[in-house]
């Protein structure tokens, strides 16, 4: 490849950090959700990108970056499910989904 | 391009060792179709005990089948499923501990389910039973892809079980928080590994550990990218950190622990925790065990160990809430058992088994405590240091078993808190971090300070709550923690005998 | 009679039986009978002890002279314990020294029970009298029979025991409380000097016994080290013989002692267990006799200044007993004196003469204080001779004896000591140092003379002072006035058994017995006859002239110019009035100090200690805690301070978990990513 | 950076794409209403597809789209829309403590993602390995039932559990 | 045989759990035979001892009635038991003791009997579990087993201000035997000798360089030792626990609890490190010289008759921590003198172990009477209650050493043995003896002498219950102060592998 490997990773880091910036500023439960995800896209361009540049070698190894990716995924999306699930019952129970509001728990 | 891959060689598969997961994971679907025909729900309990004892068998049995066994002599774990489980001591020494707590959860919470829960039997054994599969693989591999799934299953059920009880707003909280911090955490875990993989194209750990070592791009790019792989491997432990609730990763802990259901949360005080540690020493053993790197992690956990046993302690000196103290000294436990990680830096065989034995020590002792605090929740919800009061004298039994638990918190013999925290004292000795131990003995110390509190509550006050009547769960828990937490003592060389052969071949 | 050497051991078991059964029957005998069973078993230790005495006399010596000291008549021992390796050997033995004073122990603790059993009548404490009576001649008996300086330590200390409890017979008043603390602790400081003092001979000779030591010291000394370590040894045991033998400075206990019965003062504080400190130095005479002379020197300068400085302030005493307590500490300073001066014999001889005739003086005024209703006051007596002519016959015994009337027992023992003090050579003492100790001795010999005669004229003499007192006087019962009259015998007489100058024109062999009987080779100089003579005449001269100034003072003066004179000489009359204020110092210095120490100190373990200890102990923040729980009236500064930085830091751990749930997010990013560029910066 | 590459559409179209990406992931913080944000990252989701696709994977991208872009963005409005918060219009920054405030966070986000970046100019990477063993489908699927089997099929009960989680939290009570 | 003497007491405490508590009767006659049965077995050895039946293992060289169990071969941790002089003594102590502190709870105790005789019992097992242990680890786990039933023993049964006596004397023994524990897996690890067998350790480590390190795990040993000792300046636990604790258990802790310090220097750190011990030594000796005036002082200001008892315990042991120092100044230099002084100050110890309790005995007595311990406010208890006061007066003159008596004997030897290693410095502790001997006259004075007191008028004198408790122990400390002979034999031997170990160590 022609391009840098460090355009994609500088990517992944920056989606990272802007996942990170949204997740840590909004206080919308669903928001911080959908940043986190954004931060597991940054580490899965991450692996794809290494394995992209480096790990041609072997078919073997060349799977191995998509296999985690797909992993990742799936476990997002578990999580994901798991998540919402947890924010509507929030909301549900105390009709609020700002995390500020949510502090019974303290000390 | 097919056939790319040998079949035969890449799975190699062992239908014996793998026969524990099986069980549990038949069991997880057994109960739900037996919820079909039972009325009463209550059996379900039968049901998923059946199923975690057998499973406990079969990983003895696993131990000691004969192909098993050959590669366990010769001191070379085996692997099977295309290196995705390894079959080694450790394996089945944390796995059998891991089964253990699941059971004694599974007991302790039967009253607890039908009061508060809803009698969601089902649901709940389900989730628990899936959280201990999620962290019985976690201990069982050496590749990063099956500890990460594994560690996320566990996560996933632990979120579902803190926010078990719907109605009340802090067990929603609890899951909240956790589930939030705990995506941020493996959000953070993920990075750093995709980091390590980056420089090793490897998921399985020795293949990490042989590339770290210098080969491949490690070797083309020399000492420059030693700065890229420390930064990873501090995400890798910042994840793992944020697993066992070490400080400063540990902000979530209290918080989940008091708002999750009294069970749960003593099932989150040990199970995943100890798994995390299982997953912590295997991946920094045989992942990250090389030389230049394995100075930087040594010296980040003694700085969390130290870090968590003082905050933890410290701050549980504050606490009125119990299930929140519990969560501090439990934060604590964590910084004494990264002491024996920080020991594996030089003296990985004795600092492993110190670890794994503390891990057998602290759930025994824990989970006793909980199954007292989950009776007296059940009797009053609240659950603060003065509901103690005078406990001597509703239950005499319970008192005194409350007594040798927190005792063995404190790690005074004749406990097996005490055979633990000597295990781990001889790893930081012998590994040079004599200073290391030197803080845990000033902790244990410190510790005092707010067991004491329930102690003085327990005898020195008195209360006009009626006696409390045993029920059939905690009492049996009560006992068999008992019997474990004196029992393991006397019979402490066989246990160190096993957590020190498996320690011996984490590698 | 070799024979009843056999039974000797039995001296010191009666009276330890007499104690044990009168304690253990005290109920029973009640103050009837306790008498009987004491004096009965005294008269047999007496008639036991008599008999030894003339054993030992019948004993043939070693050749060569009465080598006694490393070879006494009678000797068991046996293996008592043992130090680490050192055997340590517990024994009895008998040889002159020991028999000539056995008969003298028990014969005044006879006389005094008998006479105890009239003089406490009424007491409540009766048989508790006698028990310790007879355990303090137990331990006075065991004390001169002890074969080593562990078992003399012991017997010591159970006479001060006794000597605790009889001086606080009446513990209901406070003086004989105040008293018996006083005694025992004065005694006790001199004691642990002369424990230190057992530790360096032990160290130094590895052996207690007295004849391992006379066998062993001599080589010892041949290094200087050893030598000068020994001298230290031997001082520090001699501060034991202050303390016991009340010497200047830790003579203060002493007349305070007197607060307990007078009989009991009799035999302990004037005969025997105040003598106890002299014994000591000469049996250890073996040890002080080889090491550096500078011990020697200190001991009779401490005993001269004693006897000297306790004879002044007797002058001005009022009260009979306390007049006899100070001539009691001069005297004993006299025989200190002796024995430092070398004059080992006379100081014992002294030793026996002053035991007999001081005791019948103290059961004397205890008859004139039983007879004059308890008044002790002499200003208040006066013309008692006729009231009591049995009482006053053996005062006037004891007077010319103490006084040191020629012909009396005190004449010739003093005689023998005044001729050592003239005689006197010690290697650290030269020119006219060397003769003070003459000089003082005379001075007190003088003195001693003054008072008595001041105090006998004030008594017996002379015109009743208070009419009342005078007419309801009487004699006292019989059994107080035959122990009198026993003990007047050997006060007059004994000292017939050792006068060198009449010998000189006599040549009876007995009038050597006691200079031959207690002779030690090679420690004593002779003196010319003529010396010999010319101090017996000095010491005459001057003892008459003492009696003759007290007569011209108290016959013949008036009072109104006495207090005159007083008021003259008021500033020396005020010192020695008040004692030198020696007492007052000591309560300044030492009691007072003390308890202002003990108080610092306990307030110092509550307030600093117990806070430094948790200070050093990080963990203290725990019992700050816990101190803060039950118990906030503690004031513990450093503990509170520590328990603040705790809190503080525990409320600040605390303060992180604010509950919301992006600051511990937060807080995990920002902790990874500071750790990330921590190790960058490390590398 | 040489004319060669500044010539490349390789180059191009991936500045496009990260463009792309890192506006719509900007505006997800950014806009007020949620459900914009869901589409926003909807977007950029699909423009990271495109990414994966210029990397040659395209299991990857199609798993992304199919995942993430398809699944968790209908589920996220599903749950916006379930929920009922999508009514809520303008919700408020973080405004927890000082050092929690935006700036801090920015400068927390930032500093770790310049820093990645200086990590890796200075790790001194190489180019690119030799060998061009693309993965193609057939090698992942290979991969996943042989090697993988495992966590796969750890993976399915995940799910499972996943399901039976998000049941038993939202459920209606079954009774009273 | 020694086993039972250690373990029939917790055998009775197992029996009595199934004893209802109001059977009081039953209980204390169960509390009885359990602990009259190791003062019989205690008989029946005294019989056998014999020098020449000593051990001749490795393992328990020069000792007797070993027995020897693996436990834990893993970390070379073995039940041995065994006794020499030193331990013998003291089991034979406490096995007079016990019997005797159940007698004096009769009728003493009223309130919870069952509890607070089963922890008396464990008490027992403790304490004669520490002095039969040649292996660290044993030792260990009873030295801690002895904290926590005397912290019950005085937190609940104590005075007023029980709870911060308690819980202060937990503290502080808890701090010294944690460190302790630092230090010795620290010489476990460092000689790699792999036994934790006393013995075995003391044979390498006393060849350790002195370093940094060795003198750490010395002082660590030390100062663990020290605080139960109690050696100045870690005494303060002591006035507290005492006032507050009730009177048997007085007994019991200073009769033995104070023992186990002396014990454990003797045994552990004094063997272990001699060549530190002999660097050091000054530190030891000025600790406890000034312990010995400081005591003696800190005793005469106090106005609470206990607190002052309390005080002479730290002012005698002062004399063993003395003699202890000066053996090993002495070990290389002049051996028969260290072996005077070791033999002198063991029997400080054992003395003040007859003395002691019977002191707080007496001062018991009058509490119970007068139902106060103020010094001001007692007084004429010879006319009051003369049997009585004569008692006191005799343990009050055996407490401040007179000769005849066994504690004076100890003094004098240790002094003996003390005074060629510091001279004159000697006469600082001989200061400290007239000022005790001050104290308690003026105590005497206060409390016995003087006009009989109004308010106590009518008291009734000693019952024949507490005649058969003073009984045994006088005519011990009778027979001791006469005739020493049997106990300096008995530690003889001891005694001269001590100074062995000095002497090689000092080289």
């Amino acid at each position: 490849m022609q391009l840098p490997i460090y355009y994609p990773l500088g990517l992944a880091a920056l989606l990272f950090g802007l996942g990170l910036w949204g997740a840590l500023t909004r206080t919308n439960a669903v928001r911080i959700l959908m940043f986190v995800e954004i931060m597991l896209n940054g580490v899965n361009l991450n692996l794809v990108t290494f394995s992209r540049y480096y790990w041609q070698s072997s078919p073997e190894m060349a799977a191995k970056a998509p296999i985690l990716t797909l992993f990742i995924m799936t476990v997002a999306a578990a999580e994901a499910s798991v998540g919402l699930a947890i924010i509507l019952a929030m909301v549900k129970n105390r009709g609020v989904i700002d995390v500020d509001k949510v502090n019974l728990l303290k000390g | 391009m097919p056939g790319a891959i040998n079949w035969t060689t890449a799975v190699h598969p062992n239908y014996v060792f793998i026969m524990p997961q099986l069980i549990i994971t038949a069991t997880l679907l057994l109960v739900m179709i037996v919820d079909f025909y039972v009325k009463e729900k209550r059996n379900l309990v039968w049901v998923t005990l059946a199923g975690v004892v057998v499973s406990l068998f079969s990983v003895f049995f696993a131990a000691t089948d004969e192909d098993i066994k050959l590669g366990m002599t010769i001191g070379e774990p085996r692997e099977f499923f295309g290196g995705m489980l390894v079959a080694d001591g450790f394996t089945f020494f944390l796995q059998a501990v891991l089964l253990g707590i699941a059971a004694l959860v599974i007991l302790l919470s039967v009253d607890y389910v039908e009061k508060f829960l809803r009698g969601a039997y089902l649901e709940y054994y389900q989730v628990l039973l899936s959280a201990t599969l999620g962290m019985m693989f976690m201990v069982s591999s050496r590749d990063i892809v099956t500890i990460y799934i594994g560690l996320e299953l566990s996560s996933i059920g632990s979120y579902i079980l803190a926010g078990m009880l719907r109605k009340d707003p802090k067990s929603n909280e609890a899951a909240l928080k956790y589930f939030l911090n705990g995506t941020i955490a493996s959000a953070v875990l993920l990075f750093g590994v995709s980091i390590l993989y980056g420089v090793s194209g490897q998921t399985s750990l020795e293949g990490i550990a042989a590339a770290l070592s210098g080969t491949g791009v490690v070797a083309a790019a020399g000492d420059a990218l030693v700065p890229l792989i420390v930064t990873g491997i501090i995400f890798v432990a910042g994840g793992f950190a944020f697993k066992v609730a070490a400080v400063p990763m540990h902000l979530w802990a209290p918080d989940a622990y008091e708002g999750a259901p009294t069970p749960v949360t003593g099932f989150f005080s040990v199970g995943p925790k100890g798994a995390a540690f299982g997953a912590v020493l295997r991946v920094f053993l045989v992942g990250l065990g090389v030389a230049p790197f394995t100075e930087r992690w040594t010296l980040i956990w003694a700085v969390l160990a130290t870090a968590s046993m003082f905050v933890g302690n410290l701050t549980a000196l504050m606490q009125t809430n119990i299930k929140r103290m519990m969560a501090y000294s439990s934060i604590a436990q964590a910084g004494y058992m990264l002491v024996g990680v920080v020991a594996t830096g030089t003296e990985p065989a004795a600092g492993t088994s110190a670890v794994i034995f503390y891990v057998l020590a602290y759930a025994l002792t824990n989970l006793g405590i909980f199954a007292i605090l989950t009776h007296l929740d059940q009797e009053g919800g609240w659950v603060s240091i003065s509901d103690f009061k005078g406990l001597v004298n509703r239950n005499p039994a319970y008192a005194w078993a409350m007594l040798l638990f927190l005792v063995s918190l404190i790690g005074i013999p004749p406990t097996v808190g005490f055979m633990g925290k000597l295990f781990l004292f001889q790893a930081a000795a012998k590994s040079g971090y004599l200073w290391l131990a030197l803080v845990m003995a000033v902790n244990s110390v410190i510790s005092v300070g707010y067991y004491y509190g329930v102690v003085k509550a327990m005898f020195l006050e008195t209360s006009d709550k009626p006696t409390l009547k045993p029920s059939f769960g905690i009492s049996t828990t009560v006992i068999v923690s008992v019997i474990g937490v004196v029992g393991v003592t006397l019979a402490s060389n066989w246990f160190v005998q096993m957590a020190s052969n498996a320690a011996a071949m984490l590698k | 009679m070799e024979t009843i050497l056999h039974y000797a051991w039995l001296i010191a078991v009666i009276p330890l039986t007499a104690s044990a059964l009168i304690a253990m029957f005290a109920r029973y005998l009640g103050e009837k009978n306790a008498w009987k069973v004491g004096s009965g078993l005294m008269l047999i230790t007496f008639l036991l002890t008599v008999g030894s005495l003339i054993a030992v006399i019948q004993h043939p010596h070693e050749a060569g002279g009465p080598n006694f000291y490393t070879h006494p008549a009678w000797h068991i021992h046996f293996n008592w314990a043992n130090f680490g390796p050192y055997e340590i050997q517990m024994g009895l033995q008998i040889d002159n020294l020991t028999a000539l004073l056995l008969p003298m122990i028990s014969l005044v603790s006879f006389a005094v029970q008998v006479y105890s059993s009239e003089y406490l009548h009424g007491d409540k404490r009766v048989p508790r009298f006698y028990s310790a009576i007879n355990l303090f001649t137990m331990g006075m008996l065991m004390l001169v029979m002890a074969d080593n300086l562990f078992l003399l330590l012991i017997s010591w200390e159970i006479m001060g025991l006794c000597s605790y409890l009889l001086i606080g017979h009446w513990y209901e008043q406070e003086w004989p409380r105040m008293g018996q603390i006083k005694a025992f602790l004065t005694t006790r400081v001199g004691d642990v000097g002369m424990m230190v003092g057992i530790f360096i001979i032990f160290f130094a000779a590895r052996d207690l016994t007295w004849h391992g030591l006379a066998e062993k010291i001599p080589e010892l000394v041949h290094d200087p080290a050893t030598a000068a370590l020994l001298a230290l040894g031997a001082f520090l045991l001699f501060t034991g013989a202050m303390g016991k033998s009340a010497q200047f400075p830790l003579h203060t206990w002493l007349p305070d002692a007197m607060a307990g019965p007078t009989p009991g003062s009799a035999i302990i504080h004037a005969a025997t267990m105040v003598a106890a400190g002299v014994y000591l130095v000469g049996r250890a005479f073996m040890v002080y006799g080889n090491v550096p002379a500078w011990v020697l020197a200190v001991i009779a300068f401490v005993g001269a200044f004693t006897s000297l400085f306790a004879a002044t302030i007797a002058t001005l005493r009022w009260d009979i007993k306390e007049v006899l307590a100070y001539s009691t500490i001069s005297q004993l300073g006299y025989m200190i004196m002796a024995i430092g001066l070398g004059g080992w014999t006379a100081g014992n001889f002294h030793l026996l003469t002053h035991a007999f005739f001081k005791a019948m003086l103290f059961l004397t005024a205890g008859s004139v204080i039983h007879a004059h209703h308890h008044n002790q006051l002499l200003h208040k007596m006066g013309g008692l001779r006729k009231k009591i002519p049995v009482t006053f016959f053996a005062w006037m015994v004891g007077y010319l004896a103490l006084a040191g009337f020629p012909g009396f027992s005190g004449f010739f023992s003093k005689d023998e000591l005044l001729l050592a003090a003239a005689t006197w050579h010690n290697d650290a003492v030269h020119g006219w140092v060397a003769m003070l100790p003459y000089y003082m001795a005379l001075a007190t010999a003088f003195l001693t003379a003054y008072y008595m005669t001041r105090a006998t004229w004030l008594a017996f003499f002379g015109k009743p002072r208070d009419q009342h007192l005078y007419d309801h006087a009487h004699e006292s019962p019989r059994a107080m006035t035959i122990p009198l009259i026993i003990l007047a015998i050997p006060a007059a007489l004994i000292g017939w058994f050792g006068t060198p100058v009449f010998y000189h024109y006599f040549h009876a062999d007995w009038m050597m017995f006691i200079p031959e009987f207690l002779h030690l080779p090679g420690i004593e100089h002779t003196a010319e006859f003529s010396t010999e003579l010319a101090v017996t005449i000095t010491a005459t001269v001057v003892g008459l002239s003492g009696i003759f100034l007290g007569w011209l003072l108290y016959a013949v003066v008036k009072p109104e110019t006495r207090a005159k004179w007083i008021a003259a000489g008021k500033p020396i009359y005020t010192l020695v009035r008040n004692k030198y204020y020696v007492d007052e110092f000591y309560d300044l210095v030492a009691i007072r100090s003390t308890q202002l120490i003990s108080r610092a100190i306990s307030w110092f373990d509550g307030a600093v200690v117990d806070g430094m200890v948790n200070l050093v102990g990080v963990v203290g923040i725990a019992v700050a805690n816990a101190s803060a729980w039950f118990d906030a009236n503690v004031v513990d500064t450093l503990v509170t301070m520590w328990a603040d930085i705790a809190r503080w830091f525990a409320s600040s751990f605390r303060r992180l978990s604010t509950g919301y749930v992006q600051q511990y997010m937060l807080t995990f990013v920002v902790v990874i990513v500071a750790s990330v560029l921590l190790f960058q910066v490390i590398r | 950076m040489t004319t060669d590459l500044l010539m490349s559409g390789q180059f191009w179209t991936f500045i496009i794409l990260a463009v792309v990406t890192l506006i719509s992931t900007y505006r997800m913080v950014s806009v007020p209403l949620i459900t914009h944000a869901a589409l926003f990252m909807a977007l950029s989701f699909t423009a990271v597809a495109g990414i994966f696709l210029l990397l040659q994977a395209e299991f990857v991208a199609a798993i992304q789209v199919l995942v993430y872009a398809g699944a968790i963005t209908t589920m996220v409005i599903f749950a916006i829309m379930l929920s009922g918060i999508g009514d809520i219009k303008a919700e408020r920054k973080s405004k927890v403590k000082v050092w929690h405030s935006n700036p801090f966070v920015v400068v927390v986000g930032a500093v770790f993602a310049a820093f990645m970046l200086y990590l890796y100019s200075t790790a001194n990477l190489p180019k690119e390995a030799a060998g061009q063993n693309m993965a193609k489908v057939a090698d992942i699927g290979m991969s996943l039932f042989t090697t993988y089997v495992i966590p796969f099929e750890v993976a399915s009960i995940l799910l499972l559990i996943a399901m039976v989680g998000a049941i038993i939290l939202t459920a209606k009570e079954a009774e009273s | 045989m020694l086993s039972l003497i250690v373990f029939v007491p917790l055998v009775f405490a197992l029996i009595m759990l199934f004893v209802p508590k109001t059977q009081e009767k039953v209980l204390y006659w169960l509390a009885g035979i359990g602990t009259l049965i190791p003062f019989v077995l205690s008989l029946v050895l005294a019989a056998q001892w014999n020098t020449a039946n000593a051990s001749t293992e490795v393992y328990a060289k020069g000792m007797q009635f070993v027995e020897h169990l693996t436990w834990i071969p893993a970390i070379g941790v073995n039940y041995t038991i065994g006794v020499d002089g030193f331990g013998f003594t003291m089991i034979m102590l406490s096995a007079l003791l016990f019997p005797l502190a159940v007698l004096a709870s009769y009728k003493y105790i009223n309130t919870r009997v069952k509890d607070y005789l089963i922890l008396l019992l464990i008490l027992a097992t403790g304490t004669n579990g520490v002095f039969v242990s040649l292996d660290f680890m044993v030792f260990y786990v009873f030295w801690e087993i002895v904290l926590l039933p005397m912290y019950f023993l005085i937190g609940i049964w104590g005075g007023p201000r029980r709870e911060y006596a308690a819980i202060k004397f937990f503290l502080y023994t808890l701090i010294g035997s944690v460190v302790m524990l630092v230090g010795a897996i620290y010489l476990y690890v460092t000689t790699g000798v792999g036994s934790f067998n006393l013995l075995q350790m003391a044979a390498e480590t006393s060849k350790l360089p002195i370093d940094g390190l060795t003198t750490f795990a010395f002082f660590a040993l030390v100062v663990g030792f020290a605080v139960k000792v109690p050696m100045f300046p870690f005494h303060t636990w002591l006035p507290d626990a005492h006032v507050e604790a009730p009177t048997p258990i007085s007994m019991l802790l200073a009769g033995i609890l104070l023992k186990l310090g002396s014990y454990a220097m003797v045994r552990i750190s004094h063997p272990l490190l001699p060549q530190v011990a002999e660097k050091y030594a000054w530190v030891l000796f000025v600790f406890g010289v000034v312990g010995i005036l400081y005591a003696a002082l800190a005793a005469m200001a106090q106005k609470d008759f206990k607190k002052q008892v309390a005080y002479s315990s730290v002012n005698h042991m002062g004399f063993f921590v003395m003699a202890l120092a000066a053996a090993s100044v002495l070990g290389p230099k002049d051996p028969a003198m260290a072996q005077v002084a070791l033999q002198g100050g063991y029997f400080v110890t054992i003395a003040h172990g007859l003395i002691s309790p019977l002191f707080f005995f007496a001062v018991g007595m009058f509490y119970e009477r007068t139902h106060t311990r103020d010094l001001g406010k007692l007084g004429g208890m010879f006319l009051t209650v003369p049997v009585a006061a004569f008692m006191t007066a005799f343990i009050a003159f055996a407490n401040l050493g007179l000769p005849g008596l066994a504690g004076f004997i100890g003094e004098f030897v240790a002094l003996t043995g003390s005074y060629p290693a510091f001279g004159l410095w000697v006469l600082v502790a001989g200061a400290g003896l007239v000022i005790t001997a001050a104290w308690h006259l003026l105590t005497m004075r206060n409390v016995l002498l003087g006009e009989a007191k109004k308010e106590y008028a009518g008291l009734h004198d000693v019952t024949w219950k507490e005649k058969l408790i003073f009984a045994p122990m006088a005519v011990l400390i009778v027979l001791f102060g006469v005739y020493p002979k049997p106990i300096l034999n008995v530690l003889q031997g001891s005694v001269e592998v001590l100074s062995k170990v000095m002497e090689l160590g000092g080289k």
